[in-house]
């Protein structure tokens, strides 16, 4: 249980659901429940490798740390995008969002 | 010599120019009339004095054992092209300038004075004086150049001011055509002018008369046998500056802007398109004679121009009904004759008489010409039309019209002693002394010569008398403002003839001394004699003698009724091949292939990006699809390429 | 050779993460979504805490857990009627976020276990990172320190914030 | 770093747009204008002064200094000038003055001085560079304004004349860009010691021969884009169309010149091996340009796209000069510059006067102005014979030095070529005596521009002063000849051996 690869491969099942949900869910908040998936197991890559390749070293985590608080503000923002498109339109089907195009 | 009144003689009409021109519109109309006569007559004064101080003041720099020398009173740099190449702004002094010198401001003077009748009340009337003055400024600045480029400048202002002046009723779409074509026509042989001087001073490196006539032999060497389709250069180059004369003075095929030209109010062709401007390409050959004596090739084509014009335009001058129109084909008529005597001209035939001769026409040409010019101005003036058929039997309302119209007739018919027959007789007998052909073909030129003067004569002041009632007025004298020059320029072509020109004005400097050849002056008077008798016979009274002889042979005269077609030829030359066939084409091929080309780009590249803009369809996860495909692919090729 | 305990240990915490985030993303009722998100990232941060990054597990349920998921509830709450399912996924489109899911895992996968399957075998020695040297690294201005992003964060941070009002303020 | 008195050719500018950005009304925009050109301009004159009385010291630019930018690529803001640049100074200063006054009643003042001082704080920063990369950078401020300037206040098919100009103009900086980082790399034999500075890339000489085949036609289409060389000129005709009325003396005026100034600064200058040996291929091509753009101008009927194709064929005669390589051609090609510049500036003041009152430019509209405004009239005429070449005005004087100095060469392509390129002074005469006969003389075509009116004060001004100084250089050549001619010298302009 000691090899990288058992920490990796949970990560690895993570992602691909993020991927799975950004992509088939509609209401924008699931979607980006699945990116925060997605950020997720980036985060605990960063962390394993930090750990087995230079495990006094900090940057990793740090690196983690920061991809925490960028997911927050990110959050912090589509969410408030989100119930201003919800405000508008009473609906937050990504299918309705699409006036960007073009 | 002083250089202060050579300078003020070309300083005072550029000055005056620029006052009327500026100021003019703030002057009353005497004002600026008074101011320009004053003007031109303080220039009269002045080059008077300086033309009769070379002459006669027996200076050295002016003469040295009786050798007449060419003086450069002041030579300022104006423009430095290369350390050889320079263009000063000078006044040169020599026979034929001197002559120019007391030529142009007499016309000059006489016109403006003539104006202040004639162009009375006319709207613009400080700017046609403006417009006189910049003439006659440019004019002197022309005959008096040190070198050549300064005489190709002054030519160019020349140019200018004769468009300016025969535009002068700039409403009259007449009058703004004729101006065009009178500037386009002479920019055109302006070029080869510009080429011809190009040539020139490439293999010479120097613009100075001086240089270039002084030593022809060295220019010759200069070229170093340098040829072009089967010319050498120097023909070349003189061949080409000639063609900048031929289109100034109305030569045949560039003779086309000179009747066209007589839109412009009368005493402006007398000044410009009788006497002064159109005389410029003589001059012009004049000055640089020697070097044309270097090669045979270029006189011979100045004779055949030259006399080719001469017979075409005394056969439309026969036809035509305009009298002012028939005034320019005579011109141009003259003109020929004076290049014809400059191309038979060679020191072995008596001292090159046909230079003299050439020179001694041009002098007694102006004055005559100018006098029948304002005489027709006066004709004009008095019955409100240009045409003869307008006119008849005037010599009992006008006499001093009628009198001093008959001596400019007289004078240009070559009836001894009026001044024409003198010079007259000195061109026929250098083209005798050339060839028999040329002589002979001139004086059948001079005999109808004197018959279409004489024509034009007898139709205006004989014939029959139309109606004149429905004027205001009967036609009468016009008022001393314009009898005066008229009397005045009749005097003078009265006796213009006795100046022993031989003495002023030879090739080289040398004195000459006319001698009359008996046989060829009998035979000039006879002839001229003959015209006169012909055109009394068919034109003295009403009859219908003039009709049937037309009827005789339609086509010819039909065809020079409307000058041989030319103006129809360079219409068509103009209109059909240049605008239509070049200009339009290429304005077509700009916007749609060259330009076509730029938006194609454009368009490729709008078509290219609408064809694209799908895949931005807003729709997030599709988004994601493509990333991933992008992703995959690259990882793919990655992989690839690192096994 | 790690202890059983430490074994088991690790197969709770990577049983959960995948249980969790499949269901996650298969559940068609929203809120449960973002319970069953809580719930990976508990899992995560527990994974942090086996790696010996206490201080990282702590921040990610404080943050995460604590702050992230429970502006998710929120939005919900507001955006959501109670009740209301997600309409059931057309199966073309299932199948493509499948199939997108499925290449990512096979290709990622494949590349993992080829290369990685035997290297690293062994968790390293290393002591718990301490609160001052964090504390150090993260404020200090010298070689691989990281005073400059962290302020650059707080900067995101801030704009954040002012976006988030002025995105969802009422006009 | 301001003791040096090139840099205030930028500072000013600067300044005005300061000024520009705090008025209040557009009497103080109008003040700020007028007096910062105005300063400008006695600026320029002062320069000159001191150019003349400087230049005798064997440098071969004047007022050299420069500051390091940008160390890492040796970017500096390196200043320096000789006769041409001074030239180039006080035409540029002379434009911008009457180009104020020319747009005294101009709509959204602020905004239009703020473009039209940035577009020539562009163009002042360019003459006065000797560094490659700040002149680079200081032409694309002079380029960019004119999408604004044209799309913004501009007539007609505004929006695709402000696209099209700017998006071939791009196209040509992007040629230019390449050939001068190309010039970069090749400015020393030493990495270390690799420069953007001209004078010193001349002291090196390191360009190689095959290296300068590449970049010799790179730098020229890149500025010959903007010189309206054939056949990248047709930006010129709907650019020209459309722009406002000082935007189009400042472009046509100023703006071109960069095109020409660059060629001989940069491609010629800097590669004279190249130049020697491919001159051959852009002397045909602006051969082309010389006729090919009279021909044009003779069918067309808006007054502007007559100017525009009059502009493409004199442009084309500056670049075609500068090719010729030698002393007396290149000196007749920056006089056809100033020239050109005075008089085209002139001629589109004009126009956008005309136009302003009669709301149109066709000329086949038109007719008798002459009566009606004969102040516009008459220094329309006197424009057209500046065009025209008439001697005492600058047309002449300019176009007579490249003709006389073209002829110098020998062989027949030269010459042959130089034949071509008179004959334009025939077709010059006859599309300016067409427009002039069409617009001015005649009977009035249309009754109701019976009521307009003559010049205001203002477009006196900017009309006049422009005549005037059209008229100083047709009058005085050999003060201009001499200015620009000292810089060939042999002893300072050595590297093509000329003579």
């Amino acid at each position: 249980m000691g090899t990288i690869i058992w920490y990796l491969i949970p990560a690895l099942v993570m992602f691909c659901c993020g991927v799975y949900g950004f992509m088939t869910r509609r209401n924008m908040i699931a979607m980006l429940i699945s990116l925060e998936l997605m950020l997720n197991a980036v985060d605990i890559n960063f962390v394993v490798f930090n750990r087995y390749l230079y495990p006094g070293q900090l940057d990793g985590m740090m690196f983690t740390l920061f991809a925490i608080a960028i997911a927050a503000a990110e959050t912090a923002l589509a969410i408030a995008i989100i119930i201003n498109i919800y405000r508008s339109a009473k609906n937050i089907d990504v299918r309705d969002v699409t006036r960007m195009k073009f | 010599m002083d250089f202060i009144i050579p300078l003020l003689i070309l300083a005072i009409p550029l000055f005056n120019f620029l006052l009327l021109g500026i100021g003019g519109v703030k002057m009353s109309h005497r004002l600026a009339g008074t101011i320009g006569c004053i003007g031109m007559g303080t220039v009269l004064v002045l080059s008077y004095y300086t033309a009769f101080n070379y002459f006669f003041s027996g200076n050295e720099a002016f003469i040295i054992d009786g050798v007449r020398k060419a003086a450069t009173i002041f030579n300022v740099t104006w423009l430095e092209f290369t350390k050889n190449l320079v263009i000063k702004l000078g006044f040169l002094l020599d026979p034929i300038s001197a002559m120019m010198l007391i030529v142009i401001p007499t016309i000059s003077f006489m016109v403006h004075v003539y104006s202040l009748g004639y162009m009375k009340d006319e709207k613009g009337f400080q700017r046609y004086y403006a417009f006189l003055s910049l003439f006659s400024f440019s004019m002197l600045g022309l005959v008096v150049a040190t070198n050549i480029f300064q005489m190709y400048i002054f030519w160019e202002l020349v140019g200018a001011s004769s468009y300016l002046l025969i535009g002068f009723f700039y409403t009259l779409p007449s009058a703004v055509s004729a101006s065009k074509k009178a500037f386009i026509v002479t920019r055109f042989a302006d070029l080869g002018f510009l080429i011809g001087i190009l040539i020139l001073s490439f293999y010479t490196q120097t613009f100075n008369f001086a240089d270039l006539t002084n030593n022809p032999q060295n220019v010759l060497l200069s070229t170093g046998g340098a040829t072009f389709l089967g010319g050498s250069v120097l023909t070349w180059a003189l061949v080409l500056i000639f063609t900048g004369g031929m289109g100034k003075s109305a030569m045949m095929p560039l003779h086309i802007w000179l009747p066209d030209a007589m839109e412009g109010p009368t005493p402006v062709s007398a000044l410009i398109h009788a006497a002064t401007m159109v005389v410029a390409g003589v001059y012009l050959v004049a000055r640089m004679f020697p070097l044309y004596l270097m090669e045979e090739f270029a006189l011979q084509f100045i004779t055949v121009v030259g006399a080719i014009t001469a017979l075409y335009a005394a056969i439309v001058a026969c036809t035509q009904i305009d009298i002012k129109r028939v005034l320019a084909f005579s011109t141009i008529s003259q003109i020929a004759f004076m290049m014809v005597s400059l191309g038979v001209a060679r020191p072995e035939h008596h001292e090159a008489l046909g230079y003299m001769a050439s020179m001694f026409h041009l002098f007694t040409h102006a004055m005559f010409k100018a006098l029948l010019f304002l005489g027709a101005g006066a004709l004009i003036h008095a019955v409100h039309s240009n045409n003869y058929t307008a006119m008849g039997g005037l010599r009992k309302y006008m006499p001093i019209t009628h009198w001093t119209f008959l001596i400019g007739c007289l004078a240009i018919a070559g009836i001894p002693p009026f001044s024409g027959f003198f010079s007259k007789d000195e061109i026929l007998s250098a083209c005798y002394s050339q060839s028999m052909f040329w002589g002979v073909w001139m004086s059948i030129v001079a005999g109808m010569t004197a018959f279409y003067m004489f024509r034009l004569y007898f139709l205006i002041f004989w014939w029959d008398t139309p109606d004149y009632s429905h004027h205001h007025h009967k036609p009468h004298d016009p008022k001393f403002a314009m009898s005066f020059p008229l009397l005045f320029l009749a005097t003078v072509s009265v006796f213009a003839g006795f100046i022993p020109f031989g003495e002023f004005v030879t090739w080289n400097g040398h004195e000459y001394t006319i001698h009359l050849n008996t046989v060829i002056a009998v035979t000039s008077v006879v002839i001229a004699l003959l015209g006169i008798g012909a055109a009394y016979v068919m034109y003295s009274k009403k009859n219908e003698w003039p009709a049937r002889l037309a009827g005789l042979v339609p086509w010819l005269w039909t065809a020079a009724h409307h000058r041989f077609y030319w103006d129809e030829i360079y219409l068509f030359i103009t209109h059909k091949i240049i605008f239509n066939g070049i200009c339009r084409p290429i304005a077509w091929f700009d916007r749609h292939i060259i330009d076509g080309t730029m938006d194609g780009f454009a368009y490729i590249t709008n078509k290219a990006s609408v064809a694209i803009k799908g895949f931005q369809s807003g729709k997030v996860q599709m988004y994601v699809w493509w990333y991933l495909i992008g992703a995959l692919l690259l990882g793919a090729i990655t992989a690839v390429c690192w096994m | 050779m790690e202890s059983v305990g430490s074994i088991i240990m690790y197969w709770i915490i990577a049983l959960s993460i995948v249980i969790f985030s499949v269901l996650t993303v298969t559940t068609r009722k929203i809120l449960r979504a973002a319970t069953y998100l809580l719930f990976t990232l508990f899992a995560t941060a527990a994974l942090y805490f086996k790696l010996d990054y206490e201080f990282l597990g702590a921040v990610q349920i404080a943050v995460y857990a604590g702050g992230i998921v429970v502006l998710f509830v929120f939005s919900i709450l507001l955006t959501t009627h109670p009740g209301d399912n997600s309409e059931k996924l057309a199966s073309r489109k299932r199948l493509l976020g499948f199939s997108a899911a499925l290449v990512t895992l096979v290709v990622t996968g494949y590349a993992l276990i080829s290369r990685c399957a035997n290297v690293f075998t062994r968790l390293p020695e290393m002591s718990t990172p301490d609160m001052s040297r964090i504390g150090e690294v993260l404020m200090g201005t010298g070689y691989g320190e990281l005073l400059l992003p962290f302020e650059a964060i707080s900067v995101l941070l801030l704009a954040c914030i002012i976006g988030g009002v002025v995105v969802a303020r009422k006009r | 770093m301001f003791s040096n008195i090139l840099i205030y050719f930028v500072v000013i500018p600067l300044l005005m747009l300061a000024g520009v950005a705090l008025s209040r009304n557009i009497k103080q925009i109008r003040a700020v204008a007028v007096v910062g050109s105005l300063a400008l301009t006695t600026l320029s004159v002062y320069l000159l002064c001191s150019y003349l009385a400087l230049r005798g010291n064997g440098e071969a630019m004047q007022f050299v200094e420069k500051w390091d930018w940008f160390k890492p690529l040796h970017i500096q803001l390196a200043v320096g000038v000789d006769g041409i640049s001074v030239a180039m100074l006080i035409l540029s200063s002379i434009i911008l003055l009457t180009g104020s006054f020319a747009s005294w009643k101009i709509e959204q003042p602020k905004a239009f001085f703020l473009w039209l001082i940035l577009l020539s704080t562009g163009v002042f920063g360019f003459f006065i560079s000797v560094d490659l990369f700040t002149m680079f950078m200081f032409y694309e401020v002079a380029l960019i304004p004119m999408y604004l300037l044209i799309g913004v206040w501009g007539s007609g098919n505004k929006n695709y004349s402000a696209m099209k100009l700017t998006l071939m103009l791009m196209g040509g900086s992007a040629f230019l860009m390449l050939g001068l980082i190309g010039i970069y790399y090749h400015s020393a034999a030493n990495p270390a010691d690799y420069t953007w500075n001209i004078l010193e890339i001349v002291k090196n000489g390191s360009i190689s021969k095959g290296w300068q085949y590449f970049l010799f036609p790179m730098t020229f289409v890149g500025f010959g884009v903007l010189g309206a060389m054939f056949p990248f000129h047709t930006w010129s005709p709907d650019g020209h169309a459309s722009a406002p009325t000082a935007v189009s003396m400042l472009h046509a005026g100023v703006l071109m010149k960069l095109g020409g100034y660059g060629c001989f600064r940069v491609a010629i200058y800097l590669m004279p091996e190249a130049a020697h040996d491919l001159a051959w291929i852009f002397l045909i091509l602006t051969g082309i340009s010389v006729v090919y753009g009279a021909f044009s101008a003779c069918v067309q009927n808006d007054l502007k796209y007559i100017n525009a194709y009059s502009s493409v064929s004199h442009c084309g005669l500056v670049l075609f000069a500068i090719l010729m390589l030698n002393t007396t051609a290149m000196t007749g090609a920056i006089m056809q510059m100033l020239s050109h510049g005075l008089m085209t500036a002139l001629f589109f003041a004009l126009i956008g006067m005309i136009y302003g009152r009669t709301h149109t430019r066709d000329i086949r509209l038109m007719g008798g102005l002459m009566k009606i405004m004969p102040f516009l009239a008459v220094c329309y005429v006197i424009a057209g014979m500046a065009s025209l070449g008439l001697p005492g005005l600058s047309g002449f004087v300019a176009e007579m030095t490249i003709f006389v100095g073209s002829f110098e060469h020998a062989d027949w392509f030269h010459r042959a070529f130089t034949i071509v390129a008179c004959s334009s002074i025939v077709t010059t005469a006859v599309y300016i005596l067409r427009v002039v006969g069409k617009l001015l003389l005649g009977p009035v075509q249309d009754e109701h521009h019976l009521s307009l009116t003559d010049a205001t004060w203002w477009e006196r001004t900017s009309t006049v002063t422009l005549i005037l100084c059209v008229a100083a250089i047709g009058c005085f050549p050999n003060f201009f000849a001499d200015l620009i001619k000292f810089t060939f010298s042999p002893q300072i302009f050595s590297v093509l051996g000329m003579n």
